[in-house]
């Protein structure tokens, strides 16, 4: 597969580290009165999507970017690749 | 023997002669021969045993989709099992022997089963071998595995190299025949970046087996025009002898290309080199594959593909029979008819399934309208054909043509689905091509040269002008679009006689009306029961034909029956090849320690961790055995200074204003409040609340920390700081970088560790007294006159300890300078197994005790994990099950008799209770032999273990067929208090 | 019809006329006790198992497409039961106890060839683990062997022990272990169930549950309505797609893991070995094809096929442990989806639907488990509780915080 | 006079060979140090390299050579950049730092990285065999640069010149590298 890097082009991903769906970015509020079950679902809950999908991939053999890469799991076709950092600026995360 | 069917013409270099051996047997070729037709030339018609019933067979085809012709090739540790001859460039001094035959190739003592088929049909063996159970493996499966198979590995090891690459370009061109030269020329001539790979040593596909002309010339100088034109390009990447064999994700082709098949030897350099090649674009332009006509007998040596015929003659110069019938079901056929008698080979008759008049004249040849061949005769080679109508002829070769199917292989490496094309009576491509893929020509369904060639350069244009190339203007080439029809015939019928469907693997017509009539209709069904299409030709020329008699017997029609597709690889490739340079000791890198030279030089065992290599223990004189060594190592660093090379641990470098706040987050217990100049032991949580790593963090400024973790988990380590970095608090500054190779660090302990290294550290830069630099302290320091080092006074031993870092090019040097300035101590170097005996004595968890499934409550740490503060991994610590006051607890063991050695992975049963699972109460993680205490010691894991101190267990091990009972005790074998490292 | 030789030769003297359909093809009828979803090898072996051994045959097991399409099909049919933990030991030591019986009961030559398994070992540390996991076995009541480096040198010569990256120190052997012939698992509990009753209805595509008031009372299908008192979703692979339409969302991720195959070869492997230090695993089949295969492509995905840089890798590994197989050629390679779990390990449970029921999360080990997953999905169905050897496998072990982690790699499924 | 003195090993110390048209290098005295840029304070960081150095912060993917070629900057992410120059000596990082006065973090990577350059004819031909990036002129402009793998050991690529190419690639594995990169222009020559 070819990722194409927002900041880097296409590279191929073997230089890329795959982790998981991109709801991992929306990590729950750990005092919050519900966190339990919140974390629960954050940890194990998974829509396992069969179309397109937003997930997360590390660029280690790279610039060591987090993305956030839209891909169909049914067909492997992608759409989207952005910057990690700017998704979970924009999901509101901070500090 | 003498070239026998050797004629005139043809492709091949009559002034290069080439000696070759068949089954021992001298034979000569000529270069540009292939090994198949070099042996039809010399008459060997017999060349190989079929899979299941050992039948006779000869050359089926001219390329890779041969089923029977399979051969070993070379010998020694060199031979190649299950080798096309098609394929094989013949070279002088081959060798090959034919295989799957006991007794000789004519004379196969396996043919027995020929005579058992009745009993052998499709399935068979699910039905019986079932009696006594235990014969299946002693008995049965022995007997079905020594005459299954085909050719045999050498045994020894693959003796060339491999090498790998990766190639990028605009255009891919897979196919150098007609569409694909005219590709490729329009791609190259519009200036871009073309690759045009063909799995054949000569480029030119059919061009070079037809008559055809194209610009009017013949087609074989045409393509040798167009490459040479290519050739000359600096765009242009031509790649014979190179198969595509699968297309992958977004572009990305793999492809073989066979670099010295075809000599002798390989002079050193690797026989094959798989590419990765990166396409924007491609055009896939693999032709198509003339398909057989099951009738009874059908498998006879001299019963040949007619295509196959037609490239042996004109491409070869071989005429593979002296008087030769053609059975065709369409006009193609007819061609073979024309071209032999051209050539002045006698055509016997040709019998047209299809109830026509003649397509056009053949000097000689009787045609024979709407019949069909019914049986044939002859041993070891073909004698005599019989027609639908019975009567019989007397031939020697048989040329069959069941139409074309478009090689859309390519086309399914994706899953996509080819569509049924009823004109044309086969699959062709669908409309789910891989990304970037377009078909041309043969491989589209265009069969006639005309219009090949014009969809091959339309294609490409339209490929490049998408990729913004201006297309160039010039013209395609011409060439006269020749007749083509046929009428779709798949099998004759042919009364009791077996019909061939799968030539490989033995599967005849009424395998596949078993199949139907026992329930396996679905074609994947049809296949895997009776394994046609499985062989190693991967059922180019019968998955069709199956599927055709399948949809007979249900009567539906063919796409209603169903569409076989095509996984990668088109064509088999070599494990060797796959793996490249990798095997062997260049299987992964090597890391080496800054020190590795002065190890070596000093008696160093060395042990792979990961990828480094780390010394194990160092020999000293007469020691005997390893333990020796590591006992004097443990010693002589407790009682007086001992140095390990601790490079490996991993070392990140953390910068930023919020570089502390951000170390809260992801270590369990707190790092905010830690002073400069101190350091603090941390362990890290997954978040599901799991421990996975630990280390010390050093702060040496403000805003500036530098961290260790394991030697296991740098990477890991690193990969999720970056992630809570970037994805869960994207506005903290705070940076990261590794320096594990940077700095070459060095653990100095024990009593006269201080004084050791207060002749190292220029007293200028540090004060070194207890009181100046004390327990947990760091700093930045130099040594040896100015060299800069980082200093931390940490310990995994147990003892007074340090760990000197200093710019890893000095790292040599600066063990040697330890070691000096240790002289007058006796310090010794020390290796990772006395390192390992150490913290085991000191009940320091470590990799045995962190296998990702334990949880700091276990490890007696859960009030290190702050609830004070978020970090990763708090919240889901804290589930019931994790926190169970029963939970499995790290302590010491050591055996009641202490002359007893413990068995790491043994399991804990209490006294009384029988050794099942129920009763399990733990497990021994790590065990050493401990030199201070002279007696066995270990760390393990054992239910409501802090509460257990001084009970009896029984550590039991069967794969040991042992057991012994232990004692739980302090995981702190060695000064429990801690003042030796304070002091 | 019952197979024996006497039948081969009595078919074979007379054109093999009388063989009969090995299932029968009936349209579904309106209402059964027990709908099973999913005609892989596990949805036959339940429906298998609920007729023999508990009596319940009106059953109807529906399959989207052929049976054994899914990952019984395509799998790279090792046997063992060779885990650690004891969530899932005493599970898989009954499957391998089943599959020793198993031709004999059904009267299907499935090919259980108890030819084993040897796991290659290459650090002390791997060892410590090793031995920790063969002494689990034996608590569980299945065999393990430890050999030393000299004894694995005298049984396979041709193993690399001289010039590796990764010594081969030991290993460790689960005699036991071994291969089956995948398909004809499929087919052997398909025959034994449509004898006993049972109806496998092919092309029948579930497409919805009719679920009302919290109790499941039927599916919806592409060949109309199918009333039901039970619904067994038997479908890994598809688990969360057929989940997603009765509204849960499931502890599960899919990934593709490729397989391959050589072309046939004379005699090469005793047995199935597996490196230590690398992803690479192999055995060989009957017909002479080296069966192997190695580590997940490693991203979400239905396709059904894999990329390049795995097989690339599983070649490396292959090539490191036994370089003999430098030129035998990959012929063909092929990509199933994986019910990938988030601790590694399986789920048979209910679910919190009355009369819906949940068989899934196998990973890439589902093929093993194909007889005891049949077994205590039909305990589980019949009689409402758990098997006590599948106990562990439940839904709701995250919340409890008992995770059955054999790898130790946490909730990232690919990584299991 | 200390009483003991240490001397520089650096890996690949001295390594000079010829394949055919390709020559392989291991330069001399290369000093690396990162610098990382502060969040939220890029400008003035960028403001303070261009002072220092005299040359801009290049785009990510890009080095920016100074004019006297003495130093280039390499920038390899968003927030980081490698600053490559000539020094023997093991002070490079607070020679770097002293000189950005604080406005970004600075760390040595002298130590941390082997350097090897391959150059002549052959070099790209033999860099395919190991290198998945597209070095053609057209994809890989002079001075660009690209972090990648190669051989399964992590590396960064930078074309210097016309066919001249500065590999970097980790310190402890650089026997591993040094084979992989011989072994490629043995291969192709």
């Amino acid at each position: 597969m070819i990722i194409d890097h927002p900041l880097l082009g296409p590279r191929d991903a073997a230089e890329f580290i795959y982790l998981g769906d991109a709801c991992l970015i929306d990590r729950p509020d750990w005092q919050a009165e519900d966190a339990a079950d919140a974390y629960h679902d954050y940890g194990y809950i998974r829509d396992n999507i069969a179309g397109p999908m937003q997930e997360l991939w590390y660029h280690e053999q790279g610039d060591r970017s987090w993305l956030v890469v839209t891909r169909d799991t049914l067909t492997h076709e992608i759409t989207a690749v952005e910057l990690a950092r700017d998704v979970a600026r924009a999901r509101g995360r901070s500090k | 023997m003498s070239q026998v069917n050797r004629i005139k013409g043809g492709l091949v270099d009559r002034s290069k002669s080439l000696d070759f051996t068949f089954n021992g047997k001298s034979m000569t070729g000529y270069a540009g021969d292939t090994l198949a037709s070099a042996l039809l030339a010399n008459g060997q018609v017999l060349v190989g045993r079929s899979f299941k019933y050992h039948r006779p067979r000869g050359i089926l085809t001219a390329g890779s989709e041969e089923p029977n012709a399979l051969v070993q090739l070379r010998s020694g540790a060199a031979q190649e099992p299950n080798t096309r001859a098609t394929m094989t460039e013949l070279f002088d001094g081959l060798t090959a022997t034919s295989q799957n035959h006991r007794g000789s190739l004519e004379f196969d003592l396996m043919a027995v089963t020929d005579l058992a088929s009745p009993f052998l049909a499709a399935g068979f063996y699910y039905k019986t071998f079932m009696w006594p159970a235990a014969f299946w493996e002693k008995v049965y499966e022995p007997i079905i595995r020594a005459s299954a198979g085909l050719g045999r590995l050498s045994m020894q090891d693959d003796p060339d190299t491999y090498d790998k690459g990766f190639l990028h370009c605009d255009l891919l061109v897979i196919g150098a025949g007609p569409s694909g030269l005219a590709a490729a020329l329009a791609g190259a001539r519009s200036g871009a970046r073309v690759i045009l790979a063909d799995e054949d040593f000569a480029p030119g596909g059919r061009l070079n087996s037809e008559t055809l002309e194209v610009d009017g010339m013949a087609g074989a100088d045409w393509a040798a025009q167009a490459v040479a034109e290519l050739a000359a390009m600096d765009n242009v990447r031509l790649m014979t002898r190179t198969s595509v064999y699968g297309a992958y994700d977004h572009g990305v082709y793999g492809a073989l290309e066979r670099c010295t098949d075809h000599l002798p030897g390989s002079g050193g350099k690797p026989r094959q080199v798989l590419w990765r090649i990166y396409s924007k674009r491609a055009v896939l332009a693999a032709g198509a594959t003339e398909r057989p006509i099951a009738f009874g007998n059908n498998d006879r040596p001299g019963i040949m593909m007619a295509s196959a015929v037609r490239t042996y003659v004109n491409r070869f110069g071989v005429a593979p029979g002296k008087r030769v019938a053609v059975l065709t079901n369409n006009d193609d056929g007819w061609r073979t008819a024309q071209d032999l008698a051209a050539k002045g080979v006698e055509i016997a008759a040709i019998i047209d399934t299809r109830d026509r008049p003649a397509v056009c004249d053949v000097k000689g040849a009787r045609h024979v309208r709407g019949a069909g061949v019914v049986d044939t005769a002859g041993r070891l080679a073909l004698k005599r054909i019989t027609l639908t109508d019975g009567q019989m002829i007397d031939v020697d070769c048989l040329a069959v043509s069941g139409g074309w199917n478009p090689t859309v292989h390519l086309t399914c490496h994706q899953r996509g689905r080819p569509v049924w094309n009823e004109d044309l009576s086969a699959f062709v491509p669908g409309k789910d091509l891989p990304q970037g893929m377009v078909v041309a020509g043969a491989a589209n369904g265009n069969l006639t040269l005309a219009a090949a060639l014009d969809e091959g350069r339309k294609a490409a244009n339209a490929q490049i002008k998408d990729l913004g190339f201006t297309v160039s203007r010039k013209a395609a080439p011409k060439a006269e679009d020749e007749a083509y029809e046929g009428a779709p015939k798949w099998h004759i019928p042919s009364g009791k006689k077996r019909a061939w469907v799968d030539f490989q693997n033995d599967v005849t017509v009424k395998d596949v009306k078993l199949s139907h009539q026992e329930g396996f209709r679905s074609v994947e069904h049809l296949k895997r029961y009776t394994t046609t299409g499985m062989a190693t030709d991967q059922g180019k020329t019968s998955n069709i034909p199956a599927l055709a008699i399948m949809a007979e017997c249900t009567g539906k029609t063919i796409p209603e029956t169903g569409t076989t597709i095509f996984r990668p690889p088109y064509t088999p490739i070599p494990i060797g090849a796959l793996a490249g340079r990798a095997r062997g000791t260049d299987f992964r890198p090597y890391r080496l320690t800054p020190s590795h030279e002065w190890a070596k030089a000093h008696g160093a065992t060395f042990v792979e961790v990961g990828n480094w290599l780390r010394a194990q223990w160092f020999v000293k004189g007469n020691e005997k055995g390893w333990r020796d060594s590591v006992d004097r190592e443990v010693l002589n660093t407790r009682q007086s200074v001992g140095i390990c090379d601790v490079t490996t641990l991993g070392k990140i470098d953390i910068q930023g204003k919020d570089a502390a706040e951000f170390l809260n987050k992801v270590y369990a217990n707190g790092f905010a409040k830690l002073a400069v100049g101190r350091v603090r032991y941390g362990i890290m949580l997954r978040e599901d609340g799991i421990c996975y790593d630990d280390g010390t963090t050093a702060r040496m400024g403000e805003n500036h920390f530098v961290m260790t973790t394991t030697t296991a988990n740098a990477v890991l380590v690193f990969r999720r700081m970056e992630f809570v970095r970037q994805c869960l608090f994207p506005d903290m500054d705070v940076h990261l970088i590794s320096t594990t190779d940077a700095w070459a660090q060095f653990a100095v302990a024990g009593p006269n560790a201080r004084k050791l290294l207060e002749k190292i550290v220029d007293a200028d830069s540090q004060d070194m007294s207890n009181e100046g630099f004390p327990f947990m302290a760091c700093g930045e320091v130099t040594v040896c006159g100015g060299t800069p080092a980082r200093l931390f006074r940490i310990s995994f031993s147990g003892e007074l300890a340090y760990e000197v870092a200093v710019p890893a090019r000095y790292g040599n040097s600066m063990m040697e300078a330890l070691m000096k300035a240790g002289e007058e101590f006796g310090a010794c170097p020390y290796g990772t197994e006395a390192l390992g005996v150490m913290r085991i004595e000191k009940g320091h968890a470590a990799g045995n005790e962190l296998d990702g499934r334990t949880t700091a409550h276990m490890l007696g740490m859960g009030r290190m994990v702050s609830s004070k503060k978020d970090c990763i991994g708090w919240t889901l610590s804290q589930r019931p099950e994790m926190m169970r006051e029963d939970a499995e607890k790290l302590v010491g063991f050591r055996p009641v008799d202490r002359s007893q050695k413990l068995i790491a992975g043994s399991h804990f049963i209490n006294k009384g209770d029988e050794a099942t699972m129920a009763n399990d109460q733990g497990w021994m993680t790590s065990v050493a032999w401990s030199p201070s205490l002279d007696h066995s010691v270990g760390l393990g894991f054992i239910k409501s273990g802090d509460t257990r101190m001084g009970e009896i267990v029984r550590a039991v091990s069967p794969v040991h067929d042992t057991e012994m009972e232990v004692e739980i005790v302090s995981a702190h074998f060695i000064d429990p208090e801690g003042e030796r490292l304070r002091a | 019809m019952r197979y024996s030789a006497l039948r081969i030769l009595k078919e074979g003297l007379t054109g093999n006329k009388g063989w009969k359909p090995v299932w029968r093809e009936p349209e579904p009828k309106a209402e059964y006790d027990v709908i099973i979803i999913g005609g892989g090898g596990h949805g036959l072996a339940t429906a298998y198992y609920l007729a023999k051994e508990h009596g319940i045959t009106n059953v109807a097991v529906l399959e989207k497409g052929w049976i054994g399409s899914g990952n019984v099909g395509r799998n790279t049919t090792i046997i063992r039961s060779n885990y650690l933990l004891p969530g899932n030991e005493p599970f898989y030591e009954l499957s391998l106890k089943l599959w020793e019986g198993l031709e004999q009961d059904f009267n299907y030559n499935a090919m259980v060839s108890q030819r084993s398994i040897l796991n290659l070992l290459h650090s002390d540390a791997q060892r410590d683990a090793f031995i920790r996991r063969g002494n689990a076995m034996f608590l569980a009541g299945a065999d393990a062997e430890y050999a030393t480096a000299d004894q694995l040198r005298a049984e396979l010569p041709f193993l690399d022990f001289d010039n590796a990256r990764f010594p081969i120190k030991g290993g460790l052997f689960q005699r036991r272990g071994g291969t089956v012939r995948h398909d004809a698992v499929a087919w052997g509990y398909a025959r034994g169930a449509d004898s006993r009753g049972v109806d496998i209805i092919q092309n029948c595509e579930v497409t919805g549950f009719d679920i009302e008031n919290g109790v499941c009372r039927g599916v919806q299908t592409s060949r109309g309505p199918i009333r039901a008192k039970k619904v067994a979703m038997c479908v890994a692979g598809s688990s969360s797609r057929v989940a997603a339409t009765a509204g849960m969302r499931l502890p599960i991720e899919s990934h593709v893991l490729q397989a391959f195959v050589t072309e046939g070869l004379k005699p090469v492997l005793p047995g199935v070995i597996t490196f230590g230090a690398g992803h690479f695993y192999v055995s060989q089949s009957d017909k002479g094809g080296l069966v192997f295969g190695g580590d997940l492509d490693g991203y979400n995905s239905y396709a059904q096929r894999g990329n390049l840089p795995v097989v690339e890798d599983v070649a490396e590994g292959g090539m490191a442990i036994m370089p003999i197989i430098g030129r035998a050629r990959l012929l063909r390679s092929w990509g199933g989806v994986m019910d990938m779990s988030m601790d590694g390990s399986p789920y048979i449970d209910k679910t919190h639907i009355d009369g819906l029921y949940f068989n899934g999360g196998w990973c890439y080990g589902g093929f093993k488990a194909t007889p005891g997953s049949g077994w205590c999905y039909a305990h589980l169905i019949a009689k409402d509780t758990p098997h006590p050897v599948a106990a562990e496998m439940r839904l709701d072990r995250f919340k409890r915080g008992h995770m059955i982690d054999e790898k130790g790699q946490g909730n990232q499924p690919n990584l299991h | 006079m200390p009483d003991f003195t240490l001397t520089a090993a650096p890996p690949l110390a001295g390594y000079d060979r010829s394949f055919g048209d390709i020559a392989l290098k291991a330069p001399k005295d290369l000093a690396i140090v990162s610098i990382a840029l502060p969040l939220g304070a890029e400008d003035a960081a960028k403001a303070a390299i261009k002072t220092a150095f005299g040359i801009a912060l290049p785009e990510i993917g890009m080095s920016a050579v100074a004019k006297d070629k003495s130093t280039a900057i390499m920038r390899l992410a968003p927030d980081q950049a490698f600053v490559l120059f000539p020094s023997a000596t093991p002070d490079a990082e607070p020679q770097i730092a002293a000189k950005l006065n604080g406005a970004a973090y600075t760390t040595d990577q002298t130590d941390g990285w082997c350097a090897l350059e391959i150059s002549g004819a052959g070099a790209r031909r033999a860099l395919e065999r190991i290198c998945p990036v597209d070095l053609h002129p057209d994809a890989f402009a002079v001075n660009a640069i690209a972090r990648t793998v190669m051989e399964h050991m992590g590396a960064i690529v930078a074309r210097t010149g016309e066919d001249t190419y500065l590999l970097l690639s980790a310190s402890s594995s650089a026997k591993s590298f040094l084979h992989a990169v011989e072994l490629s222009a043995k291969n192709v020559s």
